[in-house]
Formats: structure tokens, sequence, C-alpha cells
């Protein structure tokens, strides 16, 4: 975008008062001079405009290792694991994410149980080393050769 | 204490009225384009009168558009929602697609001010089968069982600890020995 | 996908504790097992079509993928999805991709999605409006060179109208994936 | 908005090398421009905000006008706009009567009498549509709930029915329609009575000009949406759920409700929690958690209750707008016949009222 000659004439003294309300408004929270003085909180506003560009990611992440907490922490009340439960869906083709299987976990029991089952029921078959050799095979669970 | 909340608030996402519930109603009540007959902030306001008004106004029969030539002003739009909220947006040296442009914003908005939505859904009823709590999976035999009981009291099985795999691997090589023929 | 009606661990290990213990001709033990568990699925099946014919399965959550996520919805729900979406102010649509619907007593699991025919989850168009302005903030350190980008993207506000089971478990219509298609 | 317009000029002041001078805003190519104020802009701004709450706090908060003070104001306009943003379509006397309340018809006369001019105004004020609109909403309200709560007694339908007419809630269904504005009233701003006799008349005008049929789905639309979201639970209790349940059980033939400890957890704590399990002849029928037995007890039987009138937690979602279709004939039938009351209630009666 070309800067047209308008833009880069002499501009009239502008009163300096709104470019440091802007950034003491972004600034409001911080503590001591960082909050009141302008050249000190400059500083601490960029850092925080970084932080906030970069955790957008972070956040995301974290979100994530939340959930695989739930799930792990749900499945091992269950007698499975985080890894038995999500190597058994892929195998049957069942493609809930993470989000919304600790969702399942925390608000809807009975569902997160049988989704458990069904992944031992799965592994049971066709076995994956390491995986679930100590856990005894969940009783109940039909599956009609269809798994 | 943080003073966020006085520049941006955040919030849940909610629709006034339960909107779209029983039935879709076009929060937008009013606008008001406010624009100079002669200068030429305004022309894009103007263009946008002259060609796009009318059928603006027969696409949203629910809103009532005011026009206010104002001489030496600069123009804005100003819309007025159900739930009484005002959004004021300044026109000036807008092109005429980009009134169209923030004319549909404020068409299809709810009223309710921008905020930082903290989750992407709500909802009444999270749960239907009862939220997990540490008597979900338990099973009622606990109440009733003796200790030490046979299943109840089994540590839950890690696998083989260290002892046993050395067990086994002297076993395996035990079984080896005899059949070496005597030096 | 059934899983009988037992619920917990503890019965189910009575269930295997009755079988006879003394090993069998593989076949006949597959035999019988073959029979109890025609059976429970039979009876399972039964109680689910029952409850889905009465109505009586109390309220329906769904797990829809809808606009890149997947999202746990019941009836009355406000959904938020990102980015530009075609669907106007108003207007409904029908959110094919069902992953999961389950209830008090049952859980239809997809593999990897159920039957269109099956369930039907309506949603409207509640809102569509932007964001709040995000800042992008680069900061090149000693270098005197910073750069900031403001954006305020599109996301629309829906509402979920019912999830409903419409045919029954078992049941398979002669074509399936045809309603509301013209040919 | 103006939040953008502002930080948009943060990134001037910072002298940029390379980067593009234009927020890219991805949504709408909005091209910001240089607005530097001039010095005197902030002192006179402080000025002005200065003795705007001097005045303020001399009149007790900021001055409201009614909108129909304002320069841009089309009493026409806004009566077309409020029918179609309803999707209603109202034919203009009736909704125009609707609208009008007698204080406005009063102090219409006074001021022209007054003047000199008395003669007798032929505006109609809304006191009968008003009376006939509240007869309709309490009406339809009690079709659709006895329709959808089919198992739930006398006493829940009415309690839900006087939320769902509460004053409260018409005024909150009122002011969200856009009434506020278009109502001929002499008190501003309007007290809520003001709110419930107008919305009440514009339900008896929507009537008269499109039909009862059409009044009915109005009403379901914005009305009775006002329970969803809402325990119903919480509106109505019975005194004593204990011995409801008991009688109820008598009635239908099967044994005393027997009380079990199923589960508890941190008995001698602050935060002790007892299951306790409902039986009757040996089969489970509900259970309920308290702080104590006593508390538990309660609740569990509390909870029987609900699970025989089907208003446990896991109940069906309430049917609005485009699912009412197929039970409206159903709604119009029940529109007078009452559910039975607690004292009678008994499962097989209600089953078969509803076939």
């Amino acid at each position: 975008m070309l800067i047209t000659r308008v833009l880069c004439s002499r501009t009239p003294n502008a009163d300096g008062f709104w470019k440091r309300r802007r950034v003491f408004k972004l600034t409001a929270h911080y503590y001591g001079r960082k909050r009141n003085c302008y050249s000190i909180a400059i500083r601490y506003l960029h850092r925080a405009l970084v932080y906030v560009r970069k955790s957008r990611k972070l956040k995301k992440r974290d979100a994530v290792e939340l959930w695989q907490q739930r799930i792990s922490a749900g499945c091992r009340e269950l007698g499975s694991s985080y890894e038995a439960l999500v190597r058994g869906m892929a195998r049957c083709q069942i493609a809930l994410d993470r989000k919304t299987l600790a969702n399942l976990a925390i608000w809807e029991p009975r569902t997160f149980k049988s989704l458990t089952h069904i992944a031992a029921a799965k592994l049971q078959r066709e076995p994956i080393k390491g995986l679930n050799d100590f856990s005894p095979p969940p009783a109940g669970v039909i599956t009609r050769g269809m798994l | 204490m943080s003073n966020k909340h006085l520049f941006l608030p955040s919030g849940f996402i909610r629709t006034p009225l339960q909107n779209g519930l029983g039935r879709y109603i076009p929060q937008l009540q009013r606008i008001t384009l406010k624009f100079c007959k002669n200068h030429g902030g305004s022309r894009g306001v103007r263009d946008f009168i002259e060609t796009d008004l009318m059928e603006f106004a027969k696409t949203n029969p629910g809103t009532v558009v005011y026009l206010k030539p104002r001489r030496h002003r600069y123009p804005c739009m100003v819309a007025e929602y159900l739930n009484g909220e005002r959004e004021y947006l300044s026109c000036h040296e807008f092109s005429r697609a980009e009134i169209q442009k923030w004319l549909s914003y404020m068409c299809t908005r709810s009223g309710i001010p921008v905020m930082r939505f903290r989750k992407y859904n709500h909802t009444d009823y999270p749960s239907i089968q009862g939220v997990w709590n540490p008597f979900t999976h338990q099973a009622p035999e606990i109440n009733v069982a003796q200790f030490p009981h046979e299943i109840l009291s089994k540590p839950v099985d890690n696998g083989p600890t260290a002892t046993d795999q050395l067990i086994e691997i002297f076993k395996k090589t035990q079984i080896k020995d005899p059949v070496k023929p005597e030096h | 996908m059934l899983r009988s009606a037992a619920s917990n661990n503890f019965e189910g290990t009575k269930l295997n504790a009755s079988q006879p213990t003394s090993v069998k001709p593989q076949q006949e033990v597959l035999e019988n097992q073959q029979e109890s568990e025609i059976a429970i699925t039979k009876e399972t099946i039964e109680k689910v079509n029952s409850q889905i014919e009465l109505n009586s399965h109390g309220r329906l959550f769904a797990v829809i993928h809808l606009a890149g996520k997947q999202r746990r919805v019941t009836d009355g729900d406000l959904i938020m999805i990102e980015g530009a979406h075609p669907a106007d102010v108003g207007d409904v649509i029908r959110a094919e991709k069902v992953l999961l619907l389950g209830s008090r007593d049952f859980t239809l699991i997809g593999r990897p999605l159920l039957r269109p025919d099956l369930v039907r989850v309506e949603v409207t168009v509640v809102e569509k409006s932007l964001t709040h302005t995000k800042t992008v903030f680069r900061n090149r350190r000693r270098k005197n060179t910073r750069s900031i980008n403001f954006c305020r993207s599109h996301f629309s506000i829906m509402r979920i109208n019912c999830v409903r089971l419409e045919g029954l478990v078992d049941q398979r219509p002669e074509i399936e994936g045809v309603d509301g298609r013209v040919f | 908005m103006a939040a953008l317009w502002k930080t948009c000029h943060q990134c001037l002041r910072y002298g940029l090398s390379h980067k593009s001078f234009y927020p890219s805003v991805s949504a709408i190519n909005v091209i910001s421009k240089r607005n530097f104020k001039p010095r005197w802009v902030a002192p006179t701004l402080r000025e002005i905000k200065r003795r705007k709450d001097v005045e303020d706090d001399r009149n007790g908060g900021p001055k409201i006008f009614h909108r129909s003070t304002f320069l841009e104001w089309n009493y026409d306009a806004e009566i077309f706009a409020f029918s179609n943003r309803l999707g209603e379509k109202f034919n203009e006397a009736t909704l125009r009567t609707a609208l009008t309340h007698k204080s406005y018809v009063e102090r219409e006369t006074a001021r022209l009498s007054d003047i000199g001019v008395d003669s007798y105004l032929q505006i109609q004020n809304n006191e009968e549509l008003a009376v006939a609109g509240g007869a309709l909403i309490s009406k339809f309200t009690n079709g659709y709930l006895r329709a959808v709560f089919t198992r739930v007694p006398e006493e829940l339908i009415m309690a839900m029915h006087d939320f769902l007419t509460s004053t409260s809630n018409l005024e909150i269904v009122g002011k969200h329609i856009g009434l506020g504005d278009l109502m001929l009233c002499s008190d501003f701003p309007c007290e809520s009575e003001t709110y419930v006799k107008s919305l009440k008349a514009v339900v008896a005008a929507l009537a008269e000009s499109s039909g009862e049929e059409r009044a009915r789905i109005f009403v379901q639309d914005l009305v009775v949406t006002q329970l969803y979201g809402l325990d119903i639970n919480e509106l109505w209790n019975p005194a004593d759920p204990v011995g409801n349940l008991t009688d109820i059980l008598k009635r239908e033939g099967k044994a005393e409700p027997e009380f079990r400890l199923i589960k508890h957890s941190g008995q001698n704590s602050v935060l002790a929690v007892y299951y306790v399990g409902v039986y009757s002849d040996k089969n489970f029928i509900a259970e309920g958690a308290g702080e104590s037995l006593e508390i538990a007890k309660e609740m569990a039987a509390r909870e029987a209750l609900k699970q025989l009138f089907h208003t446990e937690d896991s109940m069906k979602a309430l049917p609005f707008g485009r699912q009412l279709k197929n039970i409206q004939s159903k709604i119009v039938q029940l529109e007078n016949q009452p559910n039975l009351p607690l004292s009678k209630w008994i499962s097989e009666k209600v089953t078969s009222a509803v076939h």
C-alpha cells in the first residue's frame, strides 16, 4: 500500500495525551510506575502484547494437556488407560476427539464407561504389546463380531 | 485486582429473550444514517442512499431506517437494538461497499456489547446421566464386602514387579542347563 | 455397538464365574455363549427401540462435528462458530455429522458417524457478528522494530433447536441417505 | 468500534519502518487515517464531562428522554417495523389501540381542554384488549403446560403458569420486543404494569387481526420460552414429599416406600454426605443425597416423586417452535382440562388420560 504524499506531510503539534491514554488503558492493572509512567509502561506493554500473541498457541496446547489428564484419570478409574482408550477407539473408527472425551468423562460417565469397554474389547481381540496385559477384560461386552 | 474488565468486558455467549428457541426475531430496531449533503466525507453514504437504500429497506422490513442530513457534520450510523443498546460507527470517507458491509454487520448483531467470550458454547443442561462423583463407578458390593476381600483387596495389578521379572529370567536360564552335556 | 444392560464390572464377573470351569471342546463353549449373547442383544435392542417408540428416553445429547470442531449439544444450546459461515441469520441448518447420541440409559456411537435417517439435529443461526479487536503484536528487541495488526474475525452464534431420534435402532430403510434430497 | 479507531492510531505513532501502516482487518478492509487531536480537545472534553457530572448529581442521575422526543421518529414506520419484526400480520387500527393506554388518552384530553378544544378524542384505550389478552395468554400457557407435562400434578402446572404470566416475566418479554418506545402512556420510564398491559393488548390485537391460532403460536414462542433453562422443581415442591409418596404408592396398591442408606462418606465431618435409596417391595425407585440422613431421606422421596411425574433432571426437552406442530391439536384440547391434583394422583389414571 503506497503511503500517499498527504500522510507524510507535517502534522499539527498533536496532543500526546491521547497517545499516553491509550497505553495507560492497557497498563491500568500493572504495579507502581509501570502503571503511571509512560516510558516505563510502554516497555511492559510491548512485553504483554507479545505474550498475548504467543499465548494463543500455548492456550490450545494447555487445553489439550488438560483434557488428556482428565481422560487418563477417568480411564484409570475404570481399569483401562488413556493409550488403550485412544488406540482402541481409533481401531473401531470412533472419531471422538479429546475435548469431547473429557467432556463425556465428567458430564456423561455412563457413556464414557461404555467407550472404555468397547476400546478394551477391541484391544482384547487385537492386542497391542504392553497395553492391556494387566487390566481384567471388561465383562458384559457383546461385540457380535462387529468390532 | 485487574482493571482489564473496565476496557474489554468478558462473558459467556447469550441471546436476548431466548432468541431462536421459539422463533428468530431480528434484534435491530432502528438505524440512523447521519450525513452531510455536500461534504466529500459523506460521498459513500450519499451513494449508498441513492442506490441501495430502498433495497436494504425492503430486505429488512423489521428495521426502521432514518436519514439525517446535517450540514458540516461527519457522517455516522447509529444502530438501536431491542435490548436498548446503541452502537455508533463513524462512516467518514467510507465507500458505498463499506457502508453496505457495516450495515449488514449491524443488522445481524444481537445488540449485546462486543466482549471476549470465555467459552464458545453455552448449555443449561450440561449433564443428563448425572455428573461424575466418586460413587458413580463404584460397585455397590463395596458396602457389604468384608475386608480383606478377594477382589477388592487385591492391589491394582500394575504388571510384574522387578523381582518377578528377575525370577522369570533366572527360571529361563535354569531350563537350559540340564540339556547341556556334563563336562 | 451395543453393550449389555449390565452396567458395571462386578455383575459381569459373576456371569463369568457361573460358566463351566472344566475345559470343553472349543466349539461347544462358543455355542452356548452365542445363545446367551444373542438373547442379551435382542433384549437390549428391544429395550432401546421401545424407549424410542414411546419417546420415553428423556433428554438426548449429541456430539456433532460442525465447522471443524466437535461439540456436545443438547436441545436449546448455544454454540459459536468461528470464521465466516455461509448460513445467514434466521436460517435453519441440519447438522448431519453426528458422531454420538446419548440419553440417560443408552448411547448410540457412530463409527465414525451415525446414519443420517436415525438422528435429526436442527440448528438456527441467531447472530452473526465480529469478535472483539485482537492484536497481533511483533517486537524485534533492540532493533526499534515493532509491528501491530488489528483483526476482528467473523463468528456466528447458533441455537440448537432439537436433537431427535427418528428411526428405530436396527431397522435400516431400503434406500439410505435419500431423505430431503431432490433427484 | 471506537476502540478499533483509537488503537489504529497507536500503530502510526510508533513510526514503523517496514510493516504496512494500515491495520489489515481481515474481515473488512478498514483503512485508518491519521487523526491528530489538537491540544485544546482534551481539556475541553474534560470540562464538558465535569459539567455533565455536576448536572447529573443535581438531578440524580443522567436525564433520559423518550425516543419519540428525538428528531428522527416516525410512529407509522415504527408500527410497520414492529409487526414485520415479529413476523405477524396486525391490522393497523387494533394494534394502535393496543398500544395506547388510558393514562395517555386522559392526558391528551386534559391538554386539549386546557387549550379550549374540548372535542371528544376518538382514540380508544387498550383496557378491554388487555383483559382479553390476559385471558388468552393464561389459556395458551395452560394448554401448553398440560400438553407437555402430562404426568405433572395441577399444583405444579399452576406454579409454572403463575411464573410465566407474572408481571416480571411479561415485562421482560414486553421490553425485549420493543414495546418500550411504541407505547403511548403518560408515565416515563414506564412501570411494569404498563408493559404487561400493552403486551396483553398486543396478544389480543393479534388474535383479532390474524386469528387465535397465530396468537397461540406467538405466546408459545415468546412467553412460554421463558420456561427454558429453569428448574421447574424450584417453582413448586411438595411440602411433605415422604407423605405424598406413601399416599401415591398406597393408592397404586404398591408397598410402603422403604428408605435404605446406600452410600455415605465423611460421616462426622462438615462435608458429610449420605445417599439414601427409596425401595417399594424390594425394587429400587430413586436415590437422594443430603448432609444428614433426614435430608437425604427427604431428597430421595422428592427424587422418587420427580420420577413419577417425569420431571427429573434428565427429563425430555421442552418442545418449542417447530417441534410443537404435531401437538398443537392436543394443546388446544387440553386448554381447559386441568391435570390431576396431587391428592388424587395415580400413575394409571394419568397415563390413560394421555392416550
